[in-house]
């Protein structure tokens, strides 16, 4: 007697069939999805569609996302079945692993930025963005957000989408002709009603932004929100050093593969006296009843699980395994690791710079640039005849108003410098 | 008998082992203002990182050592050659801004997924963009929102119900989302009181959001009817996907006269959960909400597929780029493989489920008696023992614990879904257990869990002594 | 504070659960007289399948959850981006046979290592087939008779001398190839006794095998003294590569006089052991040795690489096809990107050994008291323990214990090797548990380990009441 | 003050060279091996140089290594660390893990056998064959060994290797012109002096060699050794059922790579009264103080750490790792996976020689087979112009003196119909 013959016929039916009897015979359908399939044709089948994508290896695309180096022992670590097969720790005494790996991941961002206290992930870098906005919000309840006239359309789409209903007003403020932020119109827009100002370091044209820097000086009574590249901050100030009260960022660079873009990783951190405000799970160190250290989830009171729609956001699954493998990456690369790639990268947009400039395309600025660089070019098909992936326009990812016909070429620690050689050749010819 | 493992573990800051992550030196000549004065990661060897990560992954339970019956969170198996399929470089590799025509194998999976899941659903179309159920959720309302501010309605449809029997996410949603939630008390069948439904519907009411079925397991078979009552108001009628699994290839949304639906692909799908995420949280509509779906959405020309910008009303951008790929390929291949079985799985998950509660309803409350789906939720209270003491005494047999506490409108709650992914001698085993705890001393049970690497935990004082970080490290002599 | 994970795990016969592998039915249309009468594989879904090995891994030491001082065993980091190269479809989906043309990636990298080794071994040729260490020594010896076979003198020269510290495969090898065992007693210094070693070279002596530094961790400085008594005597001198973790990158056997040298790739080259192995056994030769290596080896002219056959007097095969390239790879990888700096890796290990030699010191009687290399050997004789019991008593504190009872010239011996994979932090720990192990009351000694997932086994009881295979599955119901 | 100076402060040396002062200068190399690299760079190497290999998809090579579908959870299993990194389970009591598994993999290849035992590994097919003519040596110590004329010449030297010393004779067997075994020639070379006799079965032709099934009615007082193929016995009367004293068998085919061919699996079976004969490891099934049942290596008195030069073999590692990787493939195929992969095996090859047949080209036997397939073809410029891999000569790996110019195409469950199909049409053109 089969398994399910044993278990229906204590349930008294005949088949399966009898436990759905609940469901009116009228709402019932059929599957139309093909026939199952074995493993090896479904893998098969997967790769085949997998040798489609052909992107080659001139990859000079960033703008948030990068190419950059995941070491083999990160994808092992959040390959352990352990980790990778477990639910959000809500028994915590069989949880201890993953626990303790969040309170470390939390721990090693906060020492990354400089800010008090990081929460276990949020989504990715734009919502923890928009989060941030609320967040601002829910501390102060004024009505205005400054915002750079740069910003990327998907990031100011994601805050509108995040803030309806709050009724805030979003301002933009200017930038230079060096490309950093202009310290002074943003100074003149700051008001008593202004809840949260919003900068970008590096911003959003590639530049290492040092106006950035003095903006706690003028923020006055608003929460300044810094949207940070983390491992730009192998090597520059960070935002908990420049008076930052919520620093947020994308972590995918921090060992997770690019996968067209998702799943991603959403840092967020904050200043301590404001973490009953704060959105996420957070997870606390404390002690089991023998004295052992042992780690929690806590203050879930302020979680859509416990207080619904008086939450401080509706976040519940997070990106717990990919927090898991910032954290992995950050230990093996360590400070001077860490430093040594923000160097080379920085390195390898200068020499990008250069070599374009020596090709007669001119950088839209001077300054230092993290991965992006703008340039001034936009024959965009000289590009795809030779297989360049690369070439984004300003004006397809800004609002912004000048350049329009610029475009950028981003680097990282594995851009070849064979390849940046060739591009400048090519495009130069 | 079971043991978890324990170690004793370190803070990786306090390793002080030296990192041995080799690179040549770097050229430096950029200026002492944007330097930072210092940086202290952890200084340890790669050795030690893989020795750290795998002692701590041994104290972790997981689907992979056994079952998981949490309540809505559907812990099913996540297959590996799913796991195999995301670790293709040809997948994996690729940035969100390449260019479409290096994309198509890609774009091939994301209109692929997109239409199993409209299938699946019964609705009209699909975006693949939020990363999680509540993000679906949030995805949804915002969708609801446009929908009505096209419609030059959104100053008076200012108002979402929900049963008080919901998940957590959908009143959190619908604020964010800048509505009001309007909470509609359950039938003393845990089913929606009809009359308090109609009650609640008015010009205000922009949608209802339910599961079906509901967080008690229970199928409710009104839904026709409450699918009238709300669109005879003008309204939309929101499905909550997390519970799909009871359904899959039985009934669909469509069917039942939803407009909105999110999934779970890391529940229904079979995508590992990571510990907490990522998940992924597809959207799907009918038709006359297409135009609103975030951007852009994937389209296929007699096999060319590229991305799709055009939807005029469009809520615009929900997450950074294109949504959790990496996940909905997962989700993909375990579609691809099951097709057309993928409702067997859905049946042996209500006949587990069935069996399960009909068990231990000789030793526990199982309120609203009738036939349940993927999940089932007693009460603890007629032994007179907490469901918290009993969810610990469970972790002593290498178990994991049911949801508890929640649905909030049954006392003592605990919530299983054992889903399709276990045995009889599992579920025998577990209900062995829970037997076991209710003829144990009282005073074993307050002790327990003490099979597991930390005994019970300190969660107050976690609260009031709040650490989120480690100490700074002790210095190295 | 430490314990291991412990599941009471069934034998996978004993699931019954029910197969879940899916395959469309397949036409049968072959004759009875052909077709097997029953198979009785474990009846099994993959979820068991993977929650059983979960399980069970929980209840196995390794590398990667701490110190593995196995001596003579190497148990180094095996890193992980060797584990992804060999995990390369490119390298992994190759058959033997696939022609040279489609193969030049392979034989790239197989001619590389061959001249890797080479150079760390101070030889001329290599050859990468032999599957193990043991097996190297075998081919190694067959090398050697094949020599004095085409001589013309194999009929005499049948013997082979091995020191009476020689690992346990030395003699086993040398038989296996056909020759008699003559053993030499170490001298008090724990090095060959030279006079005993002349006493024992004659007309009959083909070869003499010897490690060096030798099982005790000593370095024999009269190395070139010896390889003069052999070649003058027209026998040849082999080196057993157990070791060679010593002298990366130091010293080579080419410069100490040997003739040919077997390596282990998963000791000195830290690819993985997997529970006892794959392993890989090269073996390099002078070069009035080449024509005698098995076929075929690897050549290179100008940039395109092939298989060469051409060896007249080649021993023929030692294994199947090609040698264990899955594992060539991984050490190759190791090889390329340490370069030169491998030797700090032999640095490291030699004074790790030291500075444990010398802790240890203190508390148990270390024999032979020179400069150790990569091992050292001590004696539990002084303490009035027994070696089996501390090493048991070690288990309790999450480490590993040495290897022990060998070599079979120290009584009560523990020989022990931290290679270079180990910080300070770790070896004082471990110095702290043998210290401790001499102070707990002996009592508390005979009944360790407590902590691990079993206690003591009765290994008599095991050969005495000989059960190698499962039970037959009880029937389900 | 750093580790290493602490440690070299307490050794009393002023540099890790102080602790080499044993090793006359004389004798000190530096090492030309090139400068060290970042694992980036690293593995970008070895990606380059694996980019060499060009194996295309028309695939019809065999002869003992098969290209089958390995289920992605076998590799998962056997890259557990904890099984992984670890060494020889020596201290038992830590090492349950791997001794548990290796006890099944005994338990599992017995059963597939129908053997009374079965070691924990060995090193490959071959190797194996040569140990159990080497163990049929030490039961009966008798002179001649019995082998089919058609033996890999691979196999025949690694046994000759293997049995230097010994003095045994090597004495062929033939083959009928069906292509089964001649039991009749057997019959009339088994004397008292016979050791053992080889069987292959599938034979090296290929065919299910039914003839095999006789020979123990034959075989006098001597040894059987069967070397099969594991996967055949998802369908074939296994070893175990027609006398087979030692079963060797070559088990890549279950869940491994083939790597080029190697590490590979050596399965080595045999009856229970001579187990103490045999070599390699055994683990055995015993209590530990508190009666848990608890695993150890066992006999090991026979083994080469403990007896020396009077061991049962030289062998001490051994392929541990691949054994619980053909266990774990085992168990999720089950009987029925296997019985069906059987199946399509024999169907592939079916419809092979149907197609080829049709195209022209003759099939040398009529029989069943089972992968591999010998045809008259020998244009095999041909494959190399269609990129196809395959057509391995018959005289290129066997002494076997007749079908000169025959070679082989090979199947398993993977090979498309498709492929078969243009196969022969590309060759019957």
């Amino acid at each position: 007697m089969s398994e399910t013959d044993e278990i229906l016929d204590y349930l008294n039916v005949k088949s399966v069939d009898g436990l759905f009897s609940d469901i009116p015979d009228r709402l019932k359908v059929s599957l139309d999805l093909g026939k199952p399939m074995d493993e090896f044709s479904t893998i098969r089948a997967i790769e085949d569609t997998g040798r489609k994508n052909k992107a080659g290896n001139m990859n000079f695309l960033g703008n948030g996302i990068y190419d950059r180096f995941v070491p083999p022992l990160v994808d092992e670590i959040i390959g352990r079945n352990e980790f990778l097969t477990s639910y959000t720790p809500y028994q915590p005494e069989i949880s201890q692993g993953i626990l303790h790996s969040l309170f470390e991941y939390q721990s090693i961002i906060s020492d990354l930025t400089e800010m008090d206290i990081t929460n276990s992930s949020m989504y990715d870098g734009f919502t923890s963005l928009a989060e941030a906005v609320r967040m601002a919000y829910r501390i102060n309840g004024k009505s205005e957000v400054l915002i750079p006239e740069n910003i990327y359309k998907s990031q100011l789409s994601i805050i509108k989408n995040y803030t309806e209903g709050l009724n805030l007003k979003i301002i933009t403020y200017g930038f230079g002709t060096d490309g950093l932020l202009d310290l002074e119109d943003l100074k003149s827009k700051v008001t008593s009603d202004t809840s949260a100002i919003i900068v970008e370091n590096p911003n959003v044209f590639g530049l290492i932004d040092e106006n950035a820097f003095h903006v706690s000086e003028i923020k006055k009574d608003s929460i300044l929100i810094t949207y940070y590249d983390p491992v730009s901050l192998g090597f520059i100030i960070p935002p908990g050093e420049y008076g930052t009260d919520i620093a947020v960022a994308e972590g995918q660079q921090l060992g997770i593969h690019m996968n067209y873009g998702g799943p991603l990783l959403g840092l967020f951190s904050f200043k301590k006296e404001y973490v009953h405000r704060s959105p996420g799970r957070l997870i606390g160190l404390s002690k089991d009843s023998e004295g052992k250290k042992a780690f929690v989830m806590t203050l879930q009171a302020r979680e859509q699980h416990i207080r619904r729609s008086r939450a401080m956001s509706n976040i519940c699954s997070n990106q717990a395994l990919l927090a898991v493998a910032s954290l992995a990456y950050l230990s093996i690369m360590g400070s001077e690791g860490l430093r040594k790639i923000a160097l080379i990268t920085m390195n390898k947009s200068r020499k990008l710079k250069n070599n374009m400039k020596s090709a007669g395309i001119k950088p839209v600025f001077d300054g230092i640039n993290f991965s992006d660089n703008l340039f001034y070019f936009d024959r965009l098909e000289i590009l795809e005849s030779n297989n360049i992936s690369g070439g984004i326009r300003l004006s397809s990812i800004s609002e912004y108003n000048g350049y329009g016909n610029a475009s950028f070429f981003s680097v990282t620690e594995k851009t070849g410098d064979e390849n940046i050689e060739k591009l400048a050749k090519i495009l130069g010819d | 008998m079971y043991r978890q493992a324990y170690y004793d573990e370190d803070f990786l800051n306090q390793f002080n082992t030296g990192n041995d992550f080799y690179m040549d030196d770097v050229e430096d000549s950029y200026p002492e203002s944007i330097r930072r004065k210092s940086l202290k990661l952890p200084d340890v060897r790669s050795v030690d990182v893989s020795r750290h990560f795998t002692r701590l992954s041994e104290m972790n339970y997981s689907v992979d050592l056994g079952m998981y019956p949490l309540g809505s969170c559907t812990m099913k198996f996540n297959p590996k050659y799913a796991n195999y399929a995301a670790s293709l470089p040809d997948f994996r590799d690729i940035h969100p801004m390449e260019s479409q025509l290096k994309t198509q194998g890609t774009l091939e999976v994301m209109y692929n997924m997109q239409q199993f899941l409209v299938k699946i659903s019964g609705m009209d179309y699909a975006t693949l963009q939020p990363s999680a159920g509540a993000h679906g959720e949030l995805t949804g309302i915002l969708i609801v929102r446009k929908y009505f501010e096209t419609r030059g309605e959104i100053d008076k449809r200012n108002e979402i119900i929900i049963p008080d029997s919901a998940h957590g996410t959908n009143p959190a949603s619908a604020v964010m989302a800048g509505f009001k939630v309007v909470e509609v008390p359950s039938n003393e069948n845990g089913l929606v009181d009809l009359e308090a439904l109609k009650a609640a519907v008015n010009e205000n009411t922009a949608a209802f959001m339910i599961t079906n079925p509901n967080t008690l397991g229970i199928f409710d078979d009104q839904i026709s009817e409450i699918a009238t009552i709300i669109h005879n108001n003008g309204s939309l009628l929101y499905y909550d996907g997390a519970n799909f699994n009871a359904i899959l290839g039985i009934t669909t949304p469509g069917k039942m006269g939803f407009d909105i639906v999110h999934f779970n692909l890391h529940k229904t799908f079979a995508t590992p959960h990571g510990g907490g995420g990522p998940g992924a949280g597809p959207v799907a509509v009918k038709s006359f909400l297409m135009d609103f779906l975030p951007v852009p959405i994937v389209v296929n020309d007699k096999g060319t597929y590229s991305l799709f910008y055009g939807l005029k009303n469009s809520i615009g951008k929900v997450s950074s780029y294109n949504g959790s790929f990496g996940v909905v390929l997962r989700a993909f291949s375990y579609v691809l493989k099951n097709g057309n079985n993928l409702s067997a799985n859905a049946k042996r998950a209500v006949m587990n489920s069935n069996y399960m509660a009909k068990k231990l309803s000789k030793y526990y409350k199982i309120p609203y008696k009738q036939l349940k789906k993927h999940e089932f939720v007693l009460s603890t209270e007629n032994t007179g023992r907490k469901a918290l003491d009993i969810s610990k005494f469970i972790l002593d047999y290498g178990i994991h614990s049911p949801t508890t506490y929640f649905p909030l409108i049954v006392k003592e709650a605990m919530m299983i879904e054992p889903t399709e992914s276990v045995t009889k001698k599992d579920m025998d085993y577990y209900i062995d257990v829970m037997e076991k705890a209710l003829s144990v001393p009282e005073e074993e049970l307050k002790q327990s869990p003490v099979n597991t690497s930390v005994h019970r935990i300190d969660e107050i004082g976690a609260a009031r002594n709040l650490i989120l970080k480690w100490p700074a490290p002790t210095e190295n002599h």
